[in-house]
């Protein structure tokens, strides 16, 4: 039983103006129920906060102000924004295939929230600890693509259906390295449960997973952003090329729950990037406090958890604002010849050095220690940063002679014209 | 009794979506209808302590199969028209024979005596699994990948457009 | 020192290499030539380890590696080697590689076929002289055919009716070989066992039963040495055959028979063998002396080589049966020692003759011995390459060529000397031969430069008209082997001799 | 001293290693590969030098038992055969005699090949005869004595085929070693039964009484091992040292090089045979009555037989090759009648007499070729001596070495001839006084001074012809004295012709030789080994008969013009003719030997591959094809006409109706399936 | 878990099954064809789960065949599908019907 909800059975048997003893799973209880409400009520608060932060921010970047009128710093501008949606008319296309185009918008949104099941926001408050839960992650992110292609062949629009594919042949490639380097993760942790992971970047470990595996959260991040449809990956909703995409038909609650659902994903991946990389809740104090008082030390960690997950956000939102957006053959050529056999070769390496710090122990079959058990977690994570840096050397070489060989063909192309 | 509510909530799933694959003459339904099942049927794993298997469900039927179903049908829509029906000339015999074989099939079910056991489930599904995989069926798991390399290799070249190819 | 699977790594790598061939488009000579040499150094180099790795002071086999391949018979893959093996898979993988590299010079014709091909012949002579399990060595034997059945008549020079000869060559084997199945059968049947080393103690045939299982076996070996009278698809199959197609042909394949007789002829049926000695020593005596009349009166200087190789497997018949007849055990095992030695040296002897053969026709187009003359003015290197050789052909001592028959006729002097007194004489018919024909006839004499530039084929032949640097490599490794064995033989004799004495004091 | 003994096995390596040097890596260089080739034979010379000064200091021990390094070579069963080196008394003497002569004749070559375009070639090749002989005269046992032997063959034959360019040149290189050949493979037999009846092949080992013993007792073919070995044994040295009749080969020789022929003659190959039966003898002798018989009647023959060919012939190198062969024969005699330090001590004398004869008629062709050449005169042939004469006059040096070595050769007191020869002919007088009847001895004895007077009569008739009179030819007149390269060696062979003789004269030193040489064979117990007493009347009568020859023919021949026909031939008649074509020997071997061996060649080969053999096969291969095409015959009219095509038809009928069932729908197959599998199943359920 | 009895999942396992079937042998559409398939993959695998956690509850065999199953259909459909655009560029039409061209 996590201390937080046993704190809170206390806290309830010891109500005085309540005539009857609470039973104990009456914690349980209010404790579900309270996910619960997190859970969904994230959803429209991430979308409201995070828009006006968008906006905000690329205004910054592009040398503007932003929303200013309403409200201070124009935040309410969001609400407003919220409202105008939710009270918009909701139109449906006269060709429309009803009952998909109605799912398909909760489908997305829904498999962004459902991410949040495995992340731990502060120490004790996890939806569900599963053990297979980075894999979760990846599982119910198949469902956002379902609904994507239900609402791009639903709408009877070609602009829809185009964007629909693109949407797909994206979501697809990218799944692979991000699934491949949350597998590199895997392997580094021994686990799949998120809180294992969190637990085993304790420093006495080897800390955070950023600093041992950088070539990892890297792919994983740079696939996330793609599968978030995040700019510079975002030419699924390409405003200049096909209008506005899969959710080129929707208007009003259910464009709402489409825009819900990129900013809850965005969110998720955030927050999925802190759990994974930058040790979740961690952070100073956390752990001696919420031993003492669980719910105090409960609320540090959430507030870590949050900075970190803010300062994800805002590197997502700068690259919205700096980069242009790539072509499609382009993403699926850096997705399938760049980002998938990188991240192979990385998990390649990184099982290898694992292998070598590896202490002795049993998975279904004994395993021998490694050769180098001795040295421990900050070993195994120096010699992962090695191994990381190695591999982001090789591709770097690799990158270049590529590029040479290709300006190589351009040049070559060029003087035939000329010549 | 939750989890014969479960059960049920699961298999009017699973089979609904079953039922309506074979029935719908949509064949971008029969594709819904094919997700919906597969889902329904992740759900069963996760009630037959499958969790992982649920996961992979999810990921590989859902999120690759259901999806490429979907998009081959999107990119031969000018036959999908819903007009005329699904069905070829066989179909009465397979009304009748499909239905005998679920009889039987049911029959010898029912007769069939199996030695249920009363033990716990595993727990470590997760790394029994991996030792198996990386254990006793080293041999088939490595030829599975070489399927899947071969299949992947396969696919892309029948399915690239000849003309370009030949460039 | 026991490397673990040396012996697999042996056959194996060639089929690899000829496997991988396969894999790389025909119109890449060039890799295709590299990985074939490069294919064939493996064994080369395995060999020689094996070799140096053998313990003499244990003896037996050894590297043995016994697996069960066909449980239901008793069929085993059974590889291991001794003594009497070491030079014969040392001298395959030797003449091999040296063909390959020479192949790769001069084939221009439908390369990747030709060393898809060498290889696979590489891979089941030497698999012959490894197996230890009947079945096996059979397997072997007969796959050895395919290959050198369509390398003569595919590389076969037309005028030579390759056709012909290579269905004559496939044929007449594949009858001894037939007969011989029929025997390994009934032994098999016998015994309950493939198994070389297990069936001597296991063998209990009827004395009749035993000398027509003999036979059987015996003219299956005999057309392989070849043995006269069963030599005629020698002379036409050497003609046909590309240049290290006979070398492989006369250098490894005749191997084949001698090296059958002694590791299973001698063990399994010593008392038949013995009755029949002196027949089958009158058999070796005439082959000798016939087949070196019979060289002399050639003038195609491939075919009087291909005679010359009947005369030379004459001696080594006329070893082995020395070895087998009634005499001392030191003296058989002499004649025994030479018999094998007898092999080696003509595996790099005549291998080398058909090389320089194939040196004069790469560049000529004829072999015919009136063609020629003076060349030894003209081309002095290739005639020093060709007299060493020749020499040690016609058992000049100093060279290999005398160790062997010093040895065959020292244990046939012994044994049976009536037999080794009429086959003296084929050793003056043999310097007759050679010097006559072959040295006369091509090297001395006046030069003509008009007969020359005729017969010079320029346009073909970039490699200069005396003997090519890639040529003087091919030969070298040979005539290093001919200079040492016979100056020092020592060396391979002690492991022969090894073998030799086991074999014959096991078996009677 | 002892020590330096250990040197023994670099004395043939050193000419080896020259030959090696030459052929690898000098032969471009003329005058260095003759650089190597001498200084090769001379390192040669210092080294055996030294092995003899060991032998002399060891002292007589030594000089019999010999010192020796085995070293092992061939395993052999369970033991292992060794060869080795050996060095005694008879070895040490051959060892003066060998590299010096060939030391000497190198420096001649060196200048006498000059402008040759295979000069290089040609010193490699010498340089391997040089070893070839040096290894035999080193080697502790048959086997390497034989193989030094061969390779002596081989050399002969690269050598006489010097010029292979001359049609005549390479057939005689090819006849020598063919000749030659023939008594090989009699000695390589003799060795075979020899090795396989005692087990060993070391000297040391058989010379022991009672290997000697067992061997005399053994029998082979009713005879006993040691006559029938020893007869093949002299086999071999019959065909080495052109004894009648394989004696055939060495007047052609004369075809290589003139040094070459020095080579051959003196040093080397022809010594090789009387060497080997020298060092043979106590198997020889343990029979009484055995093969020593026959040796000395091989001798007798040849002896006089070779001077009476001598006589008739123009070639001035094949007069030499003739007496060759003659002085052969009396070497033979010596060994035949038991007389082993005789045999010897010609041996050595006249490895420096004819070397010098030889070297000195090369150094006369050499001048009359050149005279030749300048009088641009390409016809004459400068070997034939009816076309020299007055020589003296324009080659002092040449003219007194030449005489020096013909008194040598004649026996002229104190000629070293005088004495070798004298022993001989003494010997054989002894033993037939001994034996007080006319038997083998006897014969033996006239043969002998028969040949002297021969001899006599055509070094006379030499002499006379080349170097006295007016010159015969435009050549010979223009003839010029060689440079000094090649006179000094005549000059140093002609001190030795001189006084060589001395190492074994009776009255000094009590005949040093036999002391140091002549006791080998003690340890075997079967010769006797005493030295002969000095015959006053031997000597005085072969003296006489010497002078009386040599003045006949010098005084017939002293003036013979040009175009004059023989005076001897006008003397004997056809007599002469057939002297003049060696009694027709050559052509009766050829019409008996070769002819018949090339018919049975070409017999065998029509035999073998167009009469009998290959058309058996090609027979039953017909008839298999034959066999296989009447049952395809049948096949198709019986078995597929009515069987199988009647049933293919059928099925045909059938295919094609049952087709229709292959609609080409996977679902109808799968259907199918799908039925079959609910009745296997419904089967089972019912238990059906 | 043992409210379920074993034969309610082989009950579901085999409709699916049947399902399936019959959807492979009726339709005519190619793509329909092989979602039949899958539906029967999938009634398979119900059935090795369920065996596995009924009857071999300790380890895990059945559901290391299940996934072997998933990886097997994942690249049946690779491939069918990429035969069926192939085929659609190629004839235009998916209909089963029409694409026979191996008869007789």
């Amino acid at each position: 039983m996590e201390p937080i909800i046993t704190w809170l059975a206390n806290l309830l048997a010891n109500v005085s103006w309540w005539p009857w003893p609470a039973p104990p799973s009456a914690a349980i209880i209010i404790w579900v129920v309270y996910g619960l409400f997190i859970a969904f009520g994230i959803a429209p608060l991430a979308m409201i906060v995070l828009t006006w932060l968008e906006r905000k921010i690329i205004a910054r970047i592009q040398d503007r102000i932003g929303p200013n009128m309403a409200g201070p710093f124009g935040w309410l501008q969001a609400v407003a924004d919220a409202i105008k949606m939710l009270t918009k008319e909701d139109t449906t296309p006269a060709g429309a295939d009803r009952i998909p185009f109605n799912l398909g918008p909760g489908l997305i949104a829904v498999s962004a929230v459902l991410v949040f099941a495995v992340i731990p926001l502060a120490p004790g408050i996890i939806g569900s600890d599963l053990n297979i839960g980075i894999f979760y992650v990846v599982a119910v992110g198949s469902f956002g693509v379902l609904g994507t292609l239900m609402a791009g062949w639903s709408s009877n629009n070609k602009y829809a259906l185009l964007g629909a594919f693109r949407a797909v042949a994206q979501l697809v490639s990218y799944e692979i390295p991000m699934a491949i380097s949350l597998i590199t993760v895997a392997v580094v942790a021994g686990s799949m449960s998120t809180l294992t992971i969190i637990h085993n970047q304790a420093v006495a470990n080897g800390g955070w997973y950023i600093v041992a595996m950088p070539i990892t959260f890297l792919v994983f991040f740079l696939a996330g952003m793609a599968e978030t449809n995040r700019s510079p990956f975002d030419l699924l909703e390409a405003d200049s090329e096909i209008v506005a995409g899969f959710h080129v038909e929707y208007s009003g609650m259910k464009y709402a729950m489409v825009m819900i659902g990129e900013y809850v994903h965005m969110l998720a991946l955030a927050g999925l990037s802190a759990t994974i990389f930058l040790g979740g809740w961690r952070g100073p104090f956390v752990e001696q406090l919420y031993n003492a008082v669980p719910i105090l030390g409960g609320l540090l960690g959430l507030v870590y958890f949050l900075a970190k997950v803010l300062l994800f956000i805002f590197v997502m939102m700068w690259f919205r604002g700096t980069l242009p957006r790539f072509r499609i053959d382009q993403l699926l050529d850096f997705g399938w010849k760049f980002l998938t056999p990188l991240s192979l070769f990385n998990l390649l390496t990184s099982a290898f050095v694992v292998k070598l710090f590896q202490p002795a122990g049993t998975a279904g079959v004994a395993l021998p220690a490694g050769p180098l058990a001795g040295f421990g977690g900050l070993g195994l994570t120096s010699a992962l940063l090695i191994s990381n840096l190695l591999v982001a050397f090789i591709a770097s070489l690799a990158v270049r002679s590529l590029a040479r060989r290709s300006r190589g063909n351009v040049l070559k192309a060029v003087a035939g014209v000329e010549g | 009794m939750t989890e014969q509510i479960v059960f049920f909530i699961f298999t009017i799933m699973v089979l609904g979506g079953g039922l309506g694959v074979v029935s719908t003459k949509n064949l971008y339904y029969a594709a819904l209808f094919l997700s919906l099942s597969f889902s329904g049927m992740a759900g069963y794993f996760i009630m037959l302590n499958a969790g992982f298997l649920a996961a992979v469900q999810i990921i590989v039927y859902v999120g690759a199969i259901a999806i490429l179903i979907l998009f081959a049908i999107m990119l031969s829509r000018k036959v999908m028209t819903t007009n005329e029906p699904q069905t070829n000339k066989q179909n009465w015999l397979a009304l009748i024979v499909t239905p005998l074989l679920y009889l039987t099939l049911i029959f010898l079910v029912v007769k069939v005596n199996w030695p249920v056991s009363s033990a716990a489930p595993a727990l470590d599904v997760l790394t029994q699994m991996g030792a198996q995989f990386l254990g006793g069926y080293l041999i088939p798991f490595e030829v599975m990948s070489v399927l899947l390399l071969v299949a992947l290799v396969g696919a892309i070249i029948l399915a690239r457009d000849v003309e370009k190819g030949r460039e | 020192m026991n490397i673990p699977f040396i012996l697999t790594l042996i056959l194996l790598i060639p089929l690899l290499g000829s496997v991988l061939i396969l894999f790389i488009p025909g119109s890449n000579e060039k890799g295709i030539k590299n990985l074939a040499v490069i294919a064939s150094l493996f064994p080369l180099l395995f060999s020689i380890l094996v070799w140096i790795g053998y313990d003499r002071a244990t003896g037996g086999y050894q590297f043995v590696e016994n697996y069960s391949w066909i449980p239901s018979l008793n069929i085993q893959y059974h590889l291991g080697i001794d003594g009497l093996s070491i030079p014969m898979v040392f001298l395959s993988a030797l003449l091999s590689t040296l063909g390959l590299w020479y192949s790769a010079k001069v084939i221009k014709h439908r390369v990747k076929e030709f060393f898809v091909l060498f290889l696979l012949l590489e891979a089941s002579l030497t698999g012959v002289f490894v197996a230890l399990d009947m079945v096996l060595f059979y397997f072997f034997w007969e796959i050895e055919l395919v290959p050198m059945f369509l390398m003569i008549g595919i590389w076969g020079q037309k005028k030579d009716r390759p056709q012909y000869s290579a269905i004559k060559f496939f044929l007449y084997t594949l009858v001894g070989s037939v007969a011989m199945l029929l025997a390994f059968i009934a032994v098999y049947l016998n015994t309950g066992s493939w198994d070389i080393t297990q069936i001597p103690g296991l063998l209990s045939f009827s004395p009749s039963l035993a000398a027509l299982t003999f036979w059987a076996i015996f003219i299956g070996f005999a057309i392989k040495v070849p043995l006269f009278p069963f030599h005629t698809w020698l002379p036409d199959a050497h003609t046909a055959a590309p240049t290290a197609g006979s070398v492989m042909l006369a250098g490894v394949l005749l191997k084949l028979g001698g090296y059958g007789m002694i590791r299973i002829l001698i063990p399994y049926f010593p008392d038949v063998f013995r009755a029949s000695a002196i027949f089958i020593a009158a058999l070796g005596v005439i082959s000798m002396i016939y087949g070196a009349l019979v060289s002399m009166a050639q003038w195609d200087l491939k075919r009087l080589i291909a005679y010359s190789s009947v005369s030379h497997m004459g001696y080594f018949m006329l070893g082995v049966a020395a070895a087998v007849y009634y005499g001392d055990l030191t003296s058989r095992t002499i004649a025994l020692n030479g018999a094998v030695l007898q092999m080696f040296n003509h595996g790099i002897i005549t291998g080398g003759l058909f090389f320089l053969v194939g040196v004069i026709y790469e560049r000529t187009h004829t072999r015919d011995l009136t063609a020629f003359g003076g060349l030894s003015k003209h081309t002095p290197k290739y005639y020093a390459i060709m007299m060493v050789t020749a020499f040690a052909s016609l058992g000049l001592p100093g060279l290999a060529g005398f160790i062997s028959e010093l040895l065959i006729f020292r244990g046939a002097f012994a044994t049976m000397p009536v037999m080794a007194i009429i086959g003296v004489i084929a050793i003056v018919l043999t310097a007759a031969y050679i010097l006559w024909k072959i040295v006369q006839y091509v090297f001395l004499g006046d030069f003509s430069q008009e007969k020359w530039d005729k017969i010079f084929d320029v346009r073909h032949w970039s490699w200069g008209e005396d003997i090519a640097p890639f040529e003087v490599i091919t030969m070298v490794p040979l005539l290093i082997g001919m200079v040492w064995i016979g100056v020092y033989p020592l060396a391979i004799l002690t492991t022969i001799n090894q073998a030799s004495y086991a074999i014959l004091s096991s078996a009677f | 001293m002892e020590q330096l003994f250990a040197l023994t096995p670099l004395i043939p390596v050193f000419p080896l290693l020259a030959f090696a040097l030459i052929v690898l890596w000098a032969n471009k260089n003329n005058k260095l590969s003759a650089g190597l080739a001498i200084g090769g034979i001379g390192l040669s010379t210092l080294t055996s030098w030294a092995v003899i000064a060991a032998t002399v200091a060891a002292g007589h021990e030594v000089q019999i038992a010999g010192w020796s390094l085995p070293v092992p070579w061939l395993p052999t069963a369970a033991s292992i055969f060794n060869t080795g080196f050996a060095v005694d008394g008879f070895t040490a003497a051959m060892l003066f005699m060998v590299p010096l002569v060939c030391t000497l004749i190198f420096i001649y070559a060196a200048e006498y090949m000059e402008g040759d375009p295979r000069y290089a070639r040609f010193f490699a090749y010498v340089s391997l005869f040089a070893a070839g002989m040096l290894t035999l005269i080193v080697a502790d046992n048959l086997l390497l004595l034989f193989i030094a032997w061969e390779i002596m063959g081989l050399c002969s034959y690269l050598l006489i085929g010097f010029w292979f360019e001359k049609d005549s040149a390479k057939k005689a290189g090819l006849k020598a070693f063919l000749t030659t050949r023939i008594g090989d493979v009699l000695l390589f037999a003799g060795m075979l039964f020899l090795y396989s009846r005692t087990g060993t092949l070391t000297f040391r080992e058989i010379f022991k009484p009672e290997v000697l013993d067992e061997l005399s007792r053994m029998l082979i073919w009713g005879l006993p091992a040691s006559t029938v070995i020893s007869l093949l044994v002299f086999g071999g040295a019959v065909g080495k040292s052109a004894q009648f009749p394989l004696h055939v080969w060495l007047p052609d020789a004369m075809e290589g090089p003139t040094p070459v022929s020095a080579l051959i003659h003196a040093a080397t190959m022809v010594s090789a045979g009387v060497y080997l039966v020298a060092r043979m003898l106590p198997l020889f002798a343990i029979v009484p009555q055995g093969t020593l018989s026959w040796v000395a009647i091989i001798g007798s023959v040849t002896a006089f037989f070779g001077a009476t060919i001598s006589i008739a012939q123009n070639d001035i190198k094949r007069v030499l090759a003739y007496s060759t062969i003659s002085q052969l024969g009396y070497m033979m005699i010596a060994l035949g009648l038991g007389g082993f330090l005789a045999g010897v001590f010609h041996l050595l004398t006249h490895a420096f007499f004819k070397a010098l004869l030889f070297l000195g008629s090369g150094s006369i062709i050499h001048a009359v070729h050149h005279g030749a050449e300048h009088a641009d005169d390409h016809h004459t042939d400068p070997q034939d001596m009816m076309n020299m004469g007055g020589l003296y006059a324009k080659m002092k040096r040449t003219s007194w070495a030449y005489f020096a070595g013909t008194a040598a050769l004649v026996g002229i007191f104190p000629f070293a001839g005088f004495w070798s020869k004298d022993e001989i002919l003494a010997e054989a007088w002894v033993q037939w006084h001994e034996a007080g009847s006319i038997g083998l001895p006897f014969w033996a004895w006239l043969a002998g001074t028969l040949g002297a007077f021969l001899t006599a009569l055509y070094m006379g008739r030499q002499i006379g012809l080349v170097f006295f009179g007016k010159p015969r030819s435009k050549a010979a007149e223009h003839a010029v004295e060689p440079g000094n390269r090649m006179t000094v060696p005549l000059l140093v062979l002609a001190l030795f012709a001189a006084f060589i003789g001395f190492i074994n004269v009776p009255f000094i030193a009590n005949g040093w030789l036999h002391h140091f040489a002549g006791l080998v064979h003690e340890p075997a117990e079967v010769l006797h080994l005493e030295a002969v007493p000095f015959q006053i009347s031997v000597a005085l009568v072969s003296t006489a008969v010497a002078l009386l020859g040599f003045f006949l023919g010098w005084g017939m021949y002293r003036n013979l013009k040009a175009g004059q026909q023989d005076p001897l031939a006008r003397m004997l008649g056809p007599v002469f003719t057939v002297l003049k074509n060696k009694y027709y020997v050559d052509e009766f071997y050829k019409f008996v030997f070769i002819d018949t061996t090339v018919a049975l060649a070409n017999f065998s080969a029509k035999f073998d591959y167009d009469w009998v053999i290959n058309p058996i096969v090609n027979f039953v291969g017909n008839t298999g094809r034959l066999l296989g095409e009447l049952s395809g015959r049948i096949d198709t009219v019986v078995v597929d006409g009515m069987g199988v095509l009647g049933t293919a038809r059928l099925f045909k009928w059938m295919g094609r109706e049952l087709r229709l069932t292959q609609t080409g729908q996977a679902q109808n197959y799968l259907l199918v399936i799908a039925l079959v599998s609910l009745s296997l199943i419904a089967m089972y359920l019912f238990g059906i | 878990m043992q409210n379920i009895p074993l034969t309610w999942w082989l009950s579901v396992a085999t409709a699916l099954f049947s399902l399936g079937l019959y959807g492979a042998l009726s339709r005519k559409n190619a793509i329909a064809i092989l979602m039949g398939l899958e539906l029967m993959l999938n009634a398979v695998n119900i059935n090795l789960v369920a065996f596995n956690r009924y009857i071999t509850p300790q380890n895990v065999t059945g559901q290391v065949f299940a996934v072997f199953v998933i990886a097997i259909a994942a690249a049946e459909a690779a491939v069918a599908l990429a035969i069926i655009i192939a085929a659609y560029r190629q004839r235009g039409t998916v209909n089963v019907d029409d694409l026979d061209s191996m008869k007789f």
